[in-house]
């Protein structure tokens, strides 16, 4: 996305505020996304105008009604395409797809997969809280198995998708996870999604009060989320529990293990390299409880956008060819009916 | 060299050198997918149109790739239809087919006119090939050929021995039969080689060797026509060109034409042009023309399903292009629910659907019109769209800038139909003149709102189109979706007193375009009377002719072509109702008679032809005149 | 205890003892999403059912999940009419509103009858509540209610009071509220208890806390009734049980009889169900219904959308399961692709469509009729399939199992169309026995072809019919797909004369359907005479009612009502030609009007009601008056 | 899918093979995999009645018709819905799924993750030939970035998908790779996915003569076979070159590496655990040609697979409940209207 432009003149939290009244229910953890988002905007010196959101549907897609910008609500899953649309038509605009579990990886998986492997320049934020909440509480690809819901009343039998996995499998240049109520990290996470040229995958623990309550608690509750929670960052090492617990890479099995940091001694624990694919798919798949869930941005590795490809493209295809549409309509072997004939 | 020459049987007109009296002869070759009868098809149109006739061409080829060689299913044929006066059909049976291998003798001799010439080449019909086009014996010695005139003779070895000096391998060598045959036709028809030659030239380019040897193979072909070695039936024709407009011409597809006509509409527009497709046949031939485009400020984007490629469009189309999607049967109705969207956010769009033969994947290089359901109706909810169709080739570009035209001057999504047929066929086009067209500028809605508060759905009250307002406009951020919206704010509203004006108003802002259309006028005949002729699309040329035909027997027809499906022209229904019969000839089951019965409650009956072919005019012709004795 | 008592102003009749006359009552419950109000209304209908009134329901309520409280649109209301005589619509007005608040009370006052009954409770007219709901001044005290009945009173007060001893928070104990209201309408209706204490005590289980808690403010309610405090306007009424034909009767939705009606089509047919569907609402209720019911041989598939739930119903069809797939509007839209593959392989499938307020995503919880388009012409190329629609909720069953017997019987897909309105309602249902259906049980093709190659499109002749062979048979190995196959041996094939003949045959499969299903009836009214109204669906209530009173005062109208909309019974025509005019009354914009137009070229008019809201039987009423009238 | 079972009536490929003329482009790679798969066919034990091939669209999709099973040739990229309800209907089937690039990982990307994750019990062979064949050449999603063709005159833009990577990514429990003219190695790999069951994802390099030929040839030609493609083998260390080089793993930048085998050393060479999913996306992912093409069986890791599941929730559930339909009519509250009423 854009650089974060200085010069631009500066907005309030409340500048990107609708009038319209929200309509979730009363503690959804849209809520305090739509805070996070709200409170991060003026930092990122993004102008509403120059702003779209576009959602699919959904709870969480009701988003853009909330965000003083140009929003589009589509249809259930579909959001990356009409987004896909809109940035290419044009380009100077900040796109940002909101979308939840069901619409992102249910019925919009395969467009999800195409944008990020074209890897356009927009902000994904998937609010993944393990259910269909407007629909009434079915279970959802990301749903645990054994999940009981009115669909699956005997608890559901699918091994969920992990969102973040399927978006390195898709060939996505970055992704990270962050949590609703990380009021402090999510702008964080937000500003380095605006901040990477391409599509940046956001997923976003969200807690449904009414169909799920509480599927995320055991490792967001704020008073176990040292033990529960690592927030990794490029170039330090992965630690967690106040610095006392850390990340350990078994050369032998090659697997991730949890090791005591004494006396501040991180020799043994490894040091997050966002660019490293391999490493970025362990964090991802840490089984919990066995491992804390690991949030933040997990890999980053920048390629050239779409639209970017698009335009240095038609740079070169065009260059000075001096667009003749009569000469077009004439392109081909041609011949004349003469008057008299 | 054998070759056999054989007059017909029985009392059949020759087609002798007295035949130049002919108006219009219809050649059809036929060969292996492998042949390069396209190819040759092409050239000979091209040599056709410089010579100043009318033209109409059908290409007819499989769904296989490159079906195995020899096999019936691998046949791959082309027809032209052409002459000294207007030509409006490929024609209903070739008078000359040429049949370059058994399978295509046994799949296209059914359509050869009784009396036609057949020229065969026997070198194809060895032991292998006919067992594969299921011959239990050589059709060229028993016998069963005798209503035709007959000209075999060994093209592949004449092809061989003509490019011999090249030293290309046999296959390579072989490949040439096409351009020997093409030689010999255009000696047939005294037809000048060179621009044929030139355009081998630019094919084959840097491959020098083919080059030489195919326009060897073509002189060569060329040459055995005018040798005398071919007795009999075989003379040369000459048509008179056709009387035609002076100006600049060119042959175009539909497919082609309809490419240019969205970038003139584009143009027109001002605005740039975004256009999301996913390849399927036949619309893919219109993805593939404007990827070329670049320069017209056209962005192409191939996407991962038609869903996704009409969503884009959406999106582009919000974001303030002049944004186009096309797609063919199966590929619209993927889109049916996005499509839903575009209506309920009133965003202009334009959505091109290349009919071909349904239902399901069903036959997809045949032609058909069995869309227009669909194209109408298929949509949940009350789902008004304009739809309007191309009746030709030529005629694409004119409807692809009245549908951009529409799109915009309603913020409406339109259906433009057209066909398998029209998308592949060729016909001569008087280049228009871009200078020619109104331009109908589009101007976005900037104006700040008194209250402060932009209502999207604010509209004219005139064409009840609502205002466009592109993202990057300061002040008017707004938010639209496809959930039902407050006709005065444009915020989300569930009321019922809402539900029904919005609805109210989507179905007038649709009806209220046939204010903005022109009237419907007669194509041929007279305004009242015993029976009128209603087609729309492809159809147009065989009806044409049957009318023509029926009329110049003295009989009281008319032929009206539709092109504004939905809504109709206003003076639509009187001017049916002026007749006593109304009859429908469709390539479907009825389609259009079931939107003609329901809004003006005529009559209508159907002539069906659903069989992935064009109506041949004498179907029509009969069609007409059982009715009138009716 | 202030309560606010007011009799009406000017000469409107009072609710009064001397109203038990009435033949029926409409009583309506509004309040917070989360004031339990479709609780209330459920239960109050389930007294109501035990009471031996004909009832029937129209719950309504928000697309939030639970939006904030007190907002305007998050009002929940359930309105149920129940009467002493036949009962077929929810009425047009209630005589009884019960506001919970504010915000119930402004979306609510509208619809209510003037002179009508309001309860209020006072205690939710604070400031803040008063704000959210827009209101300047309290409506209690403006005077703006004097048209009505106010009985105004602190029911949340009342409330907490009545379960003060058992210690609830403040939020927990005033969610007894709903019970509390329930418990005064008992009374005012003269209703037992104990089979609410009886479900009260299932719900709540083991949390006895807050069953007793509930059970308390049930009878706190009751008892308020019984005191003397109410005085003025509010009598308890007493309604005569209905007449009703002996039997066991139950409550039952639209989306449960359907849900029920599959599995006694899948019994009847001896096969097993397999379901595919994706949530919307409001088709979501019938895949939880069956989720529960796995011991009947039925497995239902959440799929990851619309059109891999169609796909995989194909796929267990072709396995020889009984296969049904269900959605609403938008996702039935995306099916339409997938159902063209149903129509070319002549799979037999069930497709119900719960129809919602449309186009795109529209009114998700609001009612509509107007996907009628989209099932019969909805799809690419000539793809006919028969269509059906339930008229009510108990008729869902019946609908369900002709659904299922046509599918089998013609090896087609078939679309049930149902909507909004009928999932949600309840009516008393007389329970069926499942012996008292004709069985119509499956018999695969077994039998090895002379030719030793089985030809999968080999046909019943009566029925056209293709035969159906399970995967799993030995020697039957056989290829189906979407391409057009051969009439003769299944095989691909593109040739004109066969797609011509396989089209005809499609379509005179689905015609012939007419032949096998029951002349069309008049429910109501004369044979021929000078007015039919015309309907499908859930409209089934207020035409009949309509037409019941327009008979009544002595005018020339009768009453069709069409089960099968594709193809029509055989009759339809003769009977539609024998009234003078048609009114075709529809929640869409005239889309069974184009049908009857087609088809039988009558001059059919429509009434049409696009607002996400059942028809009121005075609109019909009017509409008809108009046109005798004309 | 079933145990390869002994006591089936043996049959011949011929056996397999319908009477329907094969309609591919003579030389295409479509040919080798047809004949490789009827080879197999007899060696599985499988009967032909009990098979179903099930394609979407495509010139590989044509497959089906040339198989005397039962099959089922539907609509572009719906063959893993298709096949999933012909499965659950009726377990007993063995069913296998035929997809092109462009059928499984354009339009029908979606349910392929779908399929994948829910791991439904049956073989997918996707014939990858990095184009759209049917449709006359239009670059797809595997296409590499520049792919000249009608809808990319200028080059192709989009980063491809990798098929295997995506499988992964998706939660695949198989996933296999081979060449179409891999004769001997095909049948090896079609019985693994046969026996394993959940769903078996193998690729399939196949050359299209027409639209993209020789694609491939970098890696598929058998003179340079040795040094170019890696078949790996479980519990066997990753040779190639005739074992003359192998795949180490760089513990330190945990990036795979090619070493020389000196004197049949093979202690630097890591040896081939398909069940470690880290390995694999390492396999999958090695850029040629600085690596070989790994082929074979890169990972497996069986679980409960979706029918099977399914099976086992219904004995428990439904246990020996008495399915009484007139009871369930009769359900919930009800009341008795007299007759004499
Ligand atoms: C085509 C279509 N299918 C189904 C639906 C119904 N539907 C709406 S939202 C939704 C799922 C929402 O789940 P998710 O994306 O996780 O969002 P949440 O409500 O949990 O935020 C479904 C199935 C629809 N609107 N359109
Ligand atoms: C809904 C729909 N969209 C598009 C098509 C056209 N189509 C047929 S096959 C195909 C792509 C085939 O590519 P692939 O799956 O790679 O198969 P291949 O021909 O290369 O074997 C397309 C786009 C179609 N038949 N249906
Ligand atoms: S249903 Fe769940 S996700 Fe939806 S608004 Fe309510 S709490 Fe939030
Ligand atoms: S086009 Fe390519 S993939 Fe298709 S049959 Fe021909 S060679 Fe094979
Ligand atoms: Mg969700
Ligand atoms: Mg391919």
């Amino acid at each position: 996305m854009n650089e974060i432009t200085k010069i631009a003149p500066a907005t309030t939290p409340d500048d990107w505020a609708s009038d319209q009244e929200v309509r979730w229910c009363p503690g959804c953890g849209d809520y305090a996304i739509l805070k996070a988002v709200q409170r991060t905007m003026p930092e990122l010196g993004a102008r509403p105008e120059n702003t779209v959101f576009v959602s699919g549907i959904g709870c969480s897609s009701r988003f853009p009604y909330y965000m003083e910008t140009y929003g589009f609500h589509t249809i259930h899953g579909r959001a990356p395409g009409v987004a896909t649309g809109v940035k290419l038509a044009n380009p100077e605009l900040d796109v940002w797809i909101i979308t939840g579990d069901g619409d992102g990886l249910s019925i919009g998986g395969n467009h999800m997969l195409h944008l990020l492997r074209r890897n356009l320049d927009c902000q994904v934020l998937l609010f993944n809280n393990e259910i269909y909440g407007l629909t009434k509480g079915q279970y959802s690809p990301t749903s645990r198995t054994g999940t009981r819901s009115p669909t699956s009343p005997g608890g559901s039998l699918e091994r969920p998708v992990a969102p973040c996995a399927f978006a390195l499998g898709a060939g996505a240049r970055f992704i990270a996870r962050t949590i609703d109520t990380a009021q402090k990290m999510m702008p964080e996470v937000l500003k380095r999604a605006y901040r990477h040229k391409g599509a940046s995958f956001v997923e976003i623990y969200q807690n449904c009060v009414v169909y799920n309550d509480g599927v995320f608690e055991a490792f967001t509750e704020k008073k176990s989320a040292a033990m529960t929670q690592i927030w990794v960052e490029h170039g330090k090492p992965m630690l967690f529990a106040n610095g006392t617990l850390g990340l350990h890479l078994n050369r032998d099995t090659l697997r991730l293990e949890v090791v005591n940091v004494v006396d501040g001694d991180v020799s043994q624990v490894i040091v997050h390299d966002e660019t490293n694919k391999a490493v970025a798919a362990m964090l991802i798949e840490m089984p919990f409880p066995e491992f804390p869930v690991a949030q933040g941005v997990l890999y980053c590795e920048p390629a050239t956008s779409f639209d970017q490809a698009m335009a240095e493209q038609e740079v070169k295809l065009v260059g000075d060819k001096v667009a003749d549409f009569n000469a077009l309509l004439r392109r081909g072997q041609s011949w004349e009916v003469k008057g008299e004939h | 060299m054998a070759t056999a020459v054989q007059a017909p049987e029985g009392d059949e007109s020759r087609m002798t050198a007295g035949e130049a009296r002919r108006e219009s002869v219809v050649v059809r070759f036929a060969g292996d997918s492998g042949d390069g009868m396209q190819l040759t098809g092409g050239q000979f149109t091209l040599s056709t149109a410089l010579a100043g006739n009318d033209l109409a061409t059908f290409p007819d080829f499989p769904a296989e790739i490159r079906a195995p060689q020899g096999t019936l299913f691998g046949v791959s044929a082309f027809q032209i239809h052409f002459g000294s006066s207007r030509v409006d059909t490929a024609g209903d049976e070739p008078d000359v087919l040429v049949a370059m291998n058994p399978a295509a003798l046994k799949t296209n001799l059914p359509s050869l006119r009784k009396g036609g010439l057949l020229i065969v080449d026997t070198g194809a019909f060895g032991e292998r090939n006919l067992q594969k086009a299921h011959y239990e014996a050589n059709p060229l010695n028993d016998g069963s050929l005798a209503p035709f005139q007959l000209l075999a003779f060994d093209i592949s070895k004449l092809t061989l021995e003509s490019v011999k000096e090249f030293g290309l391998g046999n296959k390579d060598a072989l490949r040439c039969k096409n351009m020997w045959t093409l030689g010999l036709s255009l000696w047939m028809f005294g037809r000048k080689r060179g621009p044929i030659i030139d355009w081998l030239k630019i094919k084959f380019g840097k491959n020098e060797l083919l080059r030489e040897a195919n326009i060897a193979a073509l002189n060569a072909g060329h040459a055995y026509g005018e040798t005398a070695e071919l007795a009999g039936p075989v003379k040369q024709f000459r048509l008179a060109p056709a009387d035609a407009e002076p100006g600049l011409y060119r042959t175009v597809t539909g497919a082609d034409a309809l490419a240019l006509g969205l970038v003139a509409g584009a143009k027109l527009s001002g605005l740039p042009m975004f256009f999301g497709g996913y390849p399927i046949t036949p619309a893919s031939a219109i993805l593939h023309a404007l990827a070329r485009l670049r320069e017209f400020d056209v962005t192409t984007f191939q996407a991962e399903d038609e869903i996704a490629a009409i969503c884009a469009t959406i999106g582009a189309a919000y974001a303030g292009n002049l944004a186009v999607t096309s797609s063919s049967g199966p590929g619209i109705a993927l889109k049916s629910e996005a499509m839903g969207l575009a209506v309920m956010t009133e965003l202009p769009l334009v959505i091109v659907n290349s009919q071909r033969g349904g239902p399901s994947t069903g036959l997809p290089t045949k032609t058909e019109q069995s869309d227009l359901y669909q194209a109408v109706y298929g949509r949940n909810g009350d789902t008004p769209m304009p739809v309007i169709a191309a009746r030709s080739p030529s005629d694409c570009f004119d409807v692809a800038i009245e549908a951009c035209r529409l799109a915009l001057a309603f913020m409406t999504p339109v259906m433009l139909l057209t066909d398998g047929y029209i998308a592949n066929a060729a016909e001569p086009w008087k280049v228009p003149d871009a200078h020619d067209y109104v331009p109908f500028p589009v101007q976005f809605h900037e104006e700040m709102p008194e209250t402060g508060k932009l209502n999207p759905y604010l509209r004219d009250h005139e064409t009840l189109k609502r205002v466009w307002v592109k993202p990057g406009t300061p002040g008017l951020m707004h938010r639209i979706g496809g959930i039902e919206k407050s006709y005065d704010t444009g915020n989300i509203d569930y009321s019922a007193e809402n539900h029904q004006k919005m609805t109210d108003t989507r179905k007038a802002k649709i009806e209220g375009v046939a204010r903005y259309i022109p009237a419907q006028t007669v194509e041929e005949g007279p305004e009242k009377g015993a029976l009128v002729v209603v087609g729309w699309g492809s159809t147009y040329g065989p009806i044409r002719q049957a009318v023509s035909h029926v009329r110049a027997a003295g009989h009281d027809v008319a032929h009206i072509h539709i092109r504004y499906l939905w809504p109709f022209p206003a003076n639509l229904g009187d001017l049916l109702k002026s007749y006593d019969r109304v009859l429908v000839p469709e390539m479907n089951t009825g389609q259009l008679k079931t939107l003609l019965r329901d809004q003006f409650l005529v009559d209508a009956k159907s002539l069906n032809k659903v069989s992935g072919q064009p109506f041949r005019i004498s179907e029509i012709e009969a069609a007409i005149m059982e009715m009138l004795n009716q």
